[in-house]
């Protein structure tokens, strides 16, 4: 069940404040970089609130992602719509797909929810790839930036778009944070408890599980408009099964269940990612056993296991924390 | 009024209930008795939808039920509890019974308040945990409970949707003599405007509680009436009472 | 060892600059894969760009910063931007896959900093969606293909039945090939597009390909793709000759292919068989450094280096004078004779067909006929 | 396109059913039993692809790298087992699908570093590199040969699960671990070697493939996803719907590429959610 704590309100404002600084301060691809992590960030949250809190572990959220970045970038580009009513179709589709997805895979759990997902992720990535109309693999250009001048704001400075993609990530997490402290959250996270005592309890798990994935295909739509904001460009690769992969990891790295945790591990992956490649080719290696390091530390994350350390330090007994072996075997029989 | 109607249950050639009609007026307690296999826990996965029936039908409170769903009947007051702790076990007691309150009173739909601050969802939690005796252990975790709390517990999700109508399979299953009083004395204080049907093994907490007794071996009814009757009848003691000895 | 350099040809008048003292740095970006499916390929040229700018002694005049792609457009977008805004280079080569290339374009052009590209083929890079700051020394996939498609017409081959990925690249190969083969006459009797990375078993096309009755089957396949069409295909033991754009039977691919390759027709706008002097030089130097027979990708980097440093010689110092001097180069090289089309700035070059033999225990490409100085139509292109 | 068409193209889908059939029975028994989903089985595909074609290279000789290359991947597998597979158990399904999406980055780069980017090939051996020919058709020989292996692996997979001691225990175990460690069946053991055994399939199926596809380093990420998908579709466990997945998605995709070319790509897709929406346990679930 989700809490706001201050542990979490502190890590929270933290990770913000250090990406807001570091895209003041840092150079041009510093700014570039703080983006690309908010981008990650907002789909990780959006991944965290399905699978951590509704134990719905989406394989199909990169191609969520894509359907609100090409609905977007249609209505804007192809169709001449202005920006603000082709990004609210773009949420609307992104919403519409994901709510859909989530519908009708309520029926199954485990390694089989993670498959129909990662079906219906691949039928929408195979649908733009093929469609020549929309560039096919090339992709389509022409995505122009919102006019936000009225504010004051000139999104094509790299900082104003860093900043303001900070911002979008903090709403973001509120919205999240909010959706899951009220009553529809808790029972969520109810269900993900226990499915059938809540059906037994009169409610309809199915629907509710397709409403917050509908709430999180909302979010992941977020961070696909940002994303075609961003790179003004935008291909089927944003769709790929491996984007919705890459999430995963970003959430489990970070703590699952946590919402905090994903930014964390957004943080830390980018970055990673980008020193790495400075020096090596073979990163891939590196983040494949920073991974299997994180989940033979005990596979809470970075965040969750700080914030393990420092709950046993402020409460010696603290009663929030789950036994280990009750939660693995309530896990285990999840899958199976 | 629960009016059971001629129902039927098979499970591929097995007839597990067999044409079981019985009333239960409101207000009643019910005990369901019979021999381990007489198709009890069947007949409440019937009436509480999670199972459909091969045949037969199920009314209540004057509407034909059997049509409808697990959700459905929960929502029209039918709640239960279950003969194996089926718990929110990495949630702390508040919690589960915060689930239940919310589920039942519908704040499931709230999308931006928090149920748990609800004034409504705070007096239920805490009226039910009074009733089951769990008021001082509101902010444990389930799964660090005893074996008797979670049984209390399992009963205290059930209470928590305020149900009209209550189903409870073996509430007292696995528990000590201490905790079957104290059972008891939540049996006994539960309002009358709650309908009972339950399912109980210890023959003095049934005898004790109960208005009227069905008996049931191999998914039929074999008898039905007063605790007192119950005792006297022959078939009874034959096929249920004998074998308890 | 002889400097290719020397066998720079220069036409206009232009003074070829080898004796230029290295005070101007110029600061280069490379943006290839080094990762995913096309990390081989950039490598290749990688190490071709290298060895151009080592033989010619002025390695201290460049700064080469590379960045890896990953083959992704958003990655490959996005490490574009950063070596243009913060590390300042002055020019920018690489790019293997079209996709990196369409997003890279509109920055590319709005940023006024040239792109010597040096492999994706997409047609519309140096046709609609052209730009002075797009410069093309590797091919455009109509290049390749369309010679071949007469050339096939014009040899007796009168049906045909075509196969290709299912993305971009693919459609634009056999379009162009299937658009000049009927113009010269042929017919195309079927075509199949098979899902892009997807497909491992040709077995049920090649099927397809020989119940339709064609003369021959033309296919485009590059890379693990190539490979197991060519080793299916030998192994089906089909009559109908095999054809293809060259990237088939590359000189990268063709030892994994083995014998099944034998006789497999195709064109290429470089073989490392070429008969020329510039070429002998050029595969004995990269042999003496790599250890390895050249591909065409090879040469991409090759000459992508090459040019640079003709553009930078032809008075190149920033951004936009070495945009401006790009479109004007043309030497001899390793594939032969070669320019810029200003009006497309895409690459003028011979392409090669050629036929996939065993020499000498070894499996090596023998030059069929070579079309000469082949030019793209300014297809919509407007600088 | 004659009858004679339509047999070839049975071959073809018999051919790459039997190829996914290897894979799947490997990482289904290994679920079944021990609950591990295994993401890095298509890994240990690859690593006996590259294995094969480097021991073939180093010796000449094809079947010692069809008879070793197993082997070694087996090995492989065996330190997996020691130092990550076993101590991940129970460890909860999440965590382990993470290890070892983790581990195939790992083996990705090692087989990078190991044997570079490019493509490889392997020779299938000479006394199978003919086509035969009958009714009407000729087909490879090589191809004929591994329909037979993939139906020979079948045949004795399924006598050994429902005819032998060690089946029974299996069995027993997939059904109720606890109750088999009680009835005095070695559980970890047991694990041990079915693990050992589906690893050596992996590894089969790898230099058997070799041949007929060229080894690449993403081959293992490719291979997964249909893998899963047999798994899956067949129901998890079950050495029925390992064999009933792998026909199902082999005839698809042959027939698919044949038949319906614009929507291939997609209708192995379509088949999986439409059969997870339907029966969400798969077709033939080990259990119930």
């Amino acid at each position: 069940m989700f809490y706001q704590t201050h542990l979490r309100s502190i890590a929270l404002i933290l990770a913000l404040g250090f990406l807001a600084i570091y895209a003041s301060f840092g150079s041009y691809f510093a700014r570039e970089i703080v983006v690309e992590i908010t981008i990650l960030a907002i789909l990780a949250i959006s991944l965290d609130f399905c699978a951590g809190f509704g134990g719905m572990v989406s394989l199909c959220h990169g191609a969520i992602m894509g359907i609100a970045a090409y609905v977007f970038t249609i209505m804007g580009v192809k169709l001449g719509w202005p920006s603000l009513p082709s990004a609210t179709l773009g949420l609307l589709a992104a919403v519409l797909f994901s709510g859909m997805v989530g519908w009708v895979t309520a029926r199954t759990s485990g390694i089989f929810f993670i498959m129909a997902t990662l079906a219906f992720g691949q039928m929408a990535y195979t649908f733009f790839f093929k469609s020549r109309w929309l560039g096919g693999d090339d992709g389509m250009g022409g995505i122009s930036r919102f006019d936000l001048s009225w504010l004051g704001l000139d999104l094509n400075d790299a900082l104003v778009f860093a900043l303001l993609g900070v911002g979008v990530l903090f709403l973001v997490y509120v919205v999240a944070s909010i959706l899951l402290r009220s009553g529809f959250g808790r029972v969520l996270c109810g269900i993900h408890s226990n499915e059938n005592r809540m059906q037994a309890m009169g409610v309809n798990t199915a629907k509710h599980k397709a409403l917050a994935m509908a709430c999180s295909g909302f979010m992941a739509g977020m961070a696909g408009i940002i994303a075609a904001q961003h790179t003004l460009y935008i291909s089927p690769e944003l769709l790929i099964w491996t984007v919705s992969g890459e999430v995963l990891l970003v959430v489990i790295l970070g703590g699952i269940g946590t919402l905090v945790g994903p930014v964390i591990g957004a943080i830390i992956l980018i970055m990673m990612k980008h020193e790495l490649s400075n020096y090596t080719d073979y990163w891939h290696m590196i983040v494949g056993v920073v991974l299997i390091l994180a989940v033979l530390a005990g596979g809470r994350g970075v965040y969750g296991q700080i914030e393990v350390w420092l709950e046993a330090f402020f409460k010696p007994q603290a009663p929030k924390e789950p036994k280990e072996p009750t939660e693995s075997k309530e896990k285990e029989q999840d899958l199976a | 009024m629960l009016k059971v109607d001629q129902l039927s249950k098979d499970f591929g050639g097995l007839q597990v209930i067999r044409d079981l009609s019985f009333q239960v007026a409101d207000g009643e307690r019910r005990v369901i008795l019979g021999p381990n296999g007489a198709g009890k826990t069947t007949l409440f996965h019937l009436l509480t939808g999670v199972k459909q029936a091969s045949s037969g039908n199920i009314s209540y409170a004057g509407t034909d039920i059997s049509a409808m769903d697990a959700v459905g009947r929960a929502s029209i007051g039918i709640a239960r509890s279950y003969q194996k702790n089926n718990l929110f076990e990495n949630l702390t007691i508040r919690e589960n019974l915060m689930l239940a309150a919310s589920a039942a009173t519908g704040k499931s739909n709230w999308f931006i308040r928090d149920a748990s601050l609800h004034a409504d969802v705070k007096t239920r939690i805490e009226e039910t945990a009074e009733m089951v005796a769990l008021s001082d252990q509101l902010d444990m975790m389930v799964n660090a409970i005893s074996y008797g709390n979670r049984r209390q517990l399992e009963v205290g999700l059930a209470l928590a949707t305020k149900p009209s109508l209550l189903l409870m399979d073996e509430p007292t299953s696995g528990v000590g003599p201490a905790m079957i009083d104290r059972f008891h004395h939540l049996l006994d204080s539960l309002p009358r405007d709650i309908t009972i049907l339950i399912i109980e093994h210890d023959m003095d907490l049934a005898f004790s509680i109960a208005d009227r007794i069905t008996v049931l071996n191999f998914g039929e009814k074999v008898f039905e009436g007063t605790p007192a009757e119950t005792r006297g009848n022959a078939t009874v003691r034959q096929i249920y009472l004998g074998e308890a000895k | 060892m002889k400097s290719i350099l020397k066998n720079l040809v220069v036409i206009g008048g232009l003074a070829v600059g080898i004796h230029m003292p290295a005070f101007a740095d110029t600061k280069v970006g490379l943006v290839l894969p080094y990762t995913g499916t096309y990390a081989a390929l950039g490598n290749a040229i990688t190490e071709g760009f290298n060895m151009a700018i080592d033989e010619a002694g002025r390695s201290d005049e460049f700064t080469i910063i590379t960045e890896d792609t990953e083959a992704k457009p958003p990655v490959g977008l996005a490490k574009a931007r950063k070596l243009v805004l913060q590390d300042k280079v002055d020019v920018m080569v690489g790019v293997v896959s079209s996709g990196v290339l369409g997003a890279m374009r509109d920055f590319v052009h709005q940023a006024e900093v040239p792109l010597i590209v040096a492999n994706a083929g997409n047609n519309l890079a140096t046709g609609e969606n052209c730009s002075p700051y797009i410069v093309r020394v590797s091919f455009s996939n109509g290049q390749i293909n369309r010679p071949m498609g007469t050339w096939m017409a014009e040899n007796g081959v009168k049906t045909v039945y075509t196969l290709a990925p299912d993305y971009s690249a693919g459609h634009q190969m056999i379009s162009s090939f299937s658009a000049a083969f009927t113009a010269a006459g042929g017919e195309v009797l079927g075509s199949e597009f098979t899902p892009f990375g997807q497909t491992k078993d040709f077995g049920p096309y090649l099927a397809n390909a020989q119940a339709s009755g064609a003369e021959a089957i033309f296919v485009f396949y590059a890379g693990g793709g190539a490979i197991n069409f060519v080793k299916q295909y030998g192994s089906f033991d089909i009559k109908t000759p095999l054809y293809g754009s060259g990237f088939l039977t590359s000189p990268l691919y063709v030892a994994a292919e083995g014998e099944a390759a034998i006789g497999v027709r195709a064109s290429l706008h470089y073989i490392p068989t070429l008969e020329t002097p510039e070429n002998k030089a050029f595969v004995e130097a990269f042999m003496a450094r790599y250890g390895t027979m050249p591909s065409e990708y090879s040469v991409q980097g090759y000459d992508a280096g090459l040019a640079l440093m003709a553009a930078v010689d032809q008075g190149g110092t920033d951004s936009q004078s070495i945009a401006a001097a790009l479109p004007k180069v043309s030497y001899v090289g390793p594939r032969g004779a070669l320019e810029i089309d200003p009006a497309t700035n895409n690459i003028v070059q011979n392409i090669y067909v050629y036929d996939t033999v065993m020499e000498n225990g070894a499996l090596t490409q023998k030059l069929i006929d070579t079309i000469s100085s082949v030019r793209d139509d300014v297809a919509g292109c407007q600088m | 396109m004659d009858a004679s068409f339509w047999l070839l193209q049975c071959l073809n889908a018999m051919q790459y059913s039997m190829l996914l059939f290897l894979l799947s029975i490997g990482l289904t028994v290994i679920f079944g039993l021990m609950h591990f989903v295994n993401l890095a089985h298509a890994s240990l595909y690859m690593l006996g692809a590259y294995f094969g074609i480097s021991v073939s290279a180093m010796t000449g000789q094809f079947w010692l790298a069809f008879m070793l290359s197993p082997i070694i991947v087996t090995c492989i597998g065996a330190v997996l087992y020691f130092t990550l597979i076993d101590r991940m158990r129970g460890a909860g399904p999440m965590n382990q699908v993470l290890v070892t999406f983790g581990l195939i980055f790992v083996i990705l780069d090692l087989v990078r570093l190991g044997w570079g980017d490019i493509a490889l090939g392997l020779e299938a051996p000479a006394e199978l590199s003919h086509t035969v020919s009958f009714w009407g058709i000729s087909y490879p020989a090589y191809r004929l040969f591994i329909i037979a292996l993939g139906l020979v692996v079948m045949i004795s997979m399924w006598v050994v699960l429902r005819r032998t001691q060690i089946g029974a225990m299996i069995r027993a175990s997939v059904e109720n671990a606890d109750m088999a460690a009680s009835l005095g069946i070695n559980v970890g053991r047991l694990f041990f070697l079915v693990f050992c055994f589906g690893c050596a399939l992996a590894g089969l199926a790898g230099v058997a493939a070799a041949p007929i596809f060229s080894a690449t380093t993403t081959m293992g990420i490719t291979i997964l996803i249909p893998t899963l998908i047999v798994v899956v579709i067949g129901g998890l466990g079950s050495l029925e719907g390992a064999i009933t997945g792998s026909l199902i998605i082999g005839f698809l995709e042959t027939f698919g590429a044949v038949l319906l070319p614009s929507l291939s790509a997609v209708l192995t897709y379509m088949l999986l959610a439409a059969v997870l929406v339907f029966r969400p346990q798969g077709l033939i679930p080990a259990r119930g």
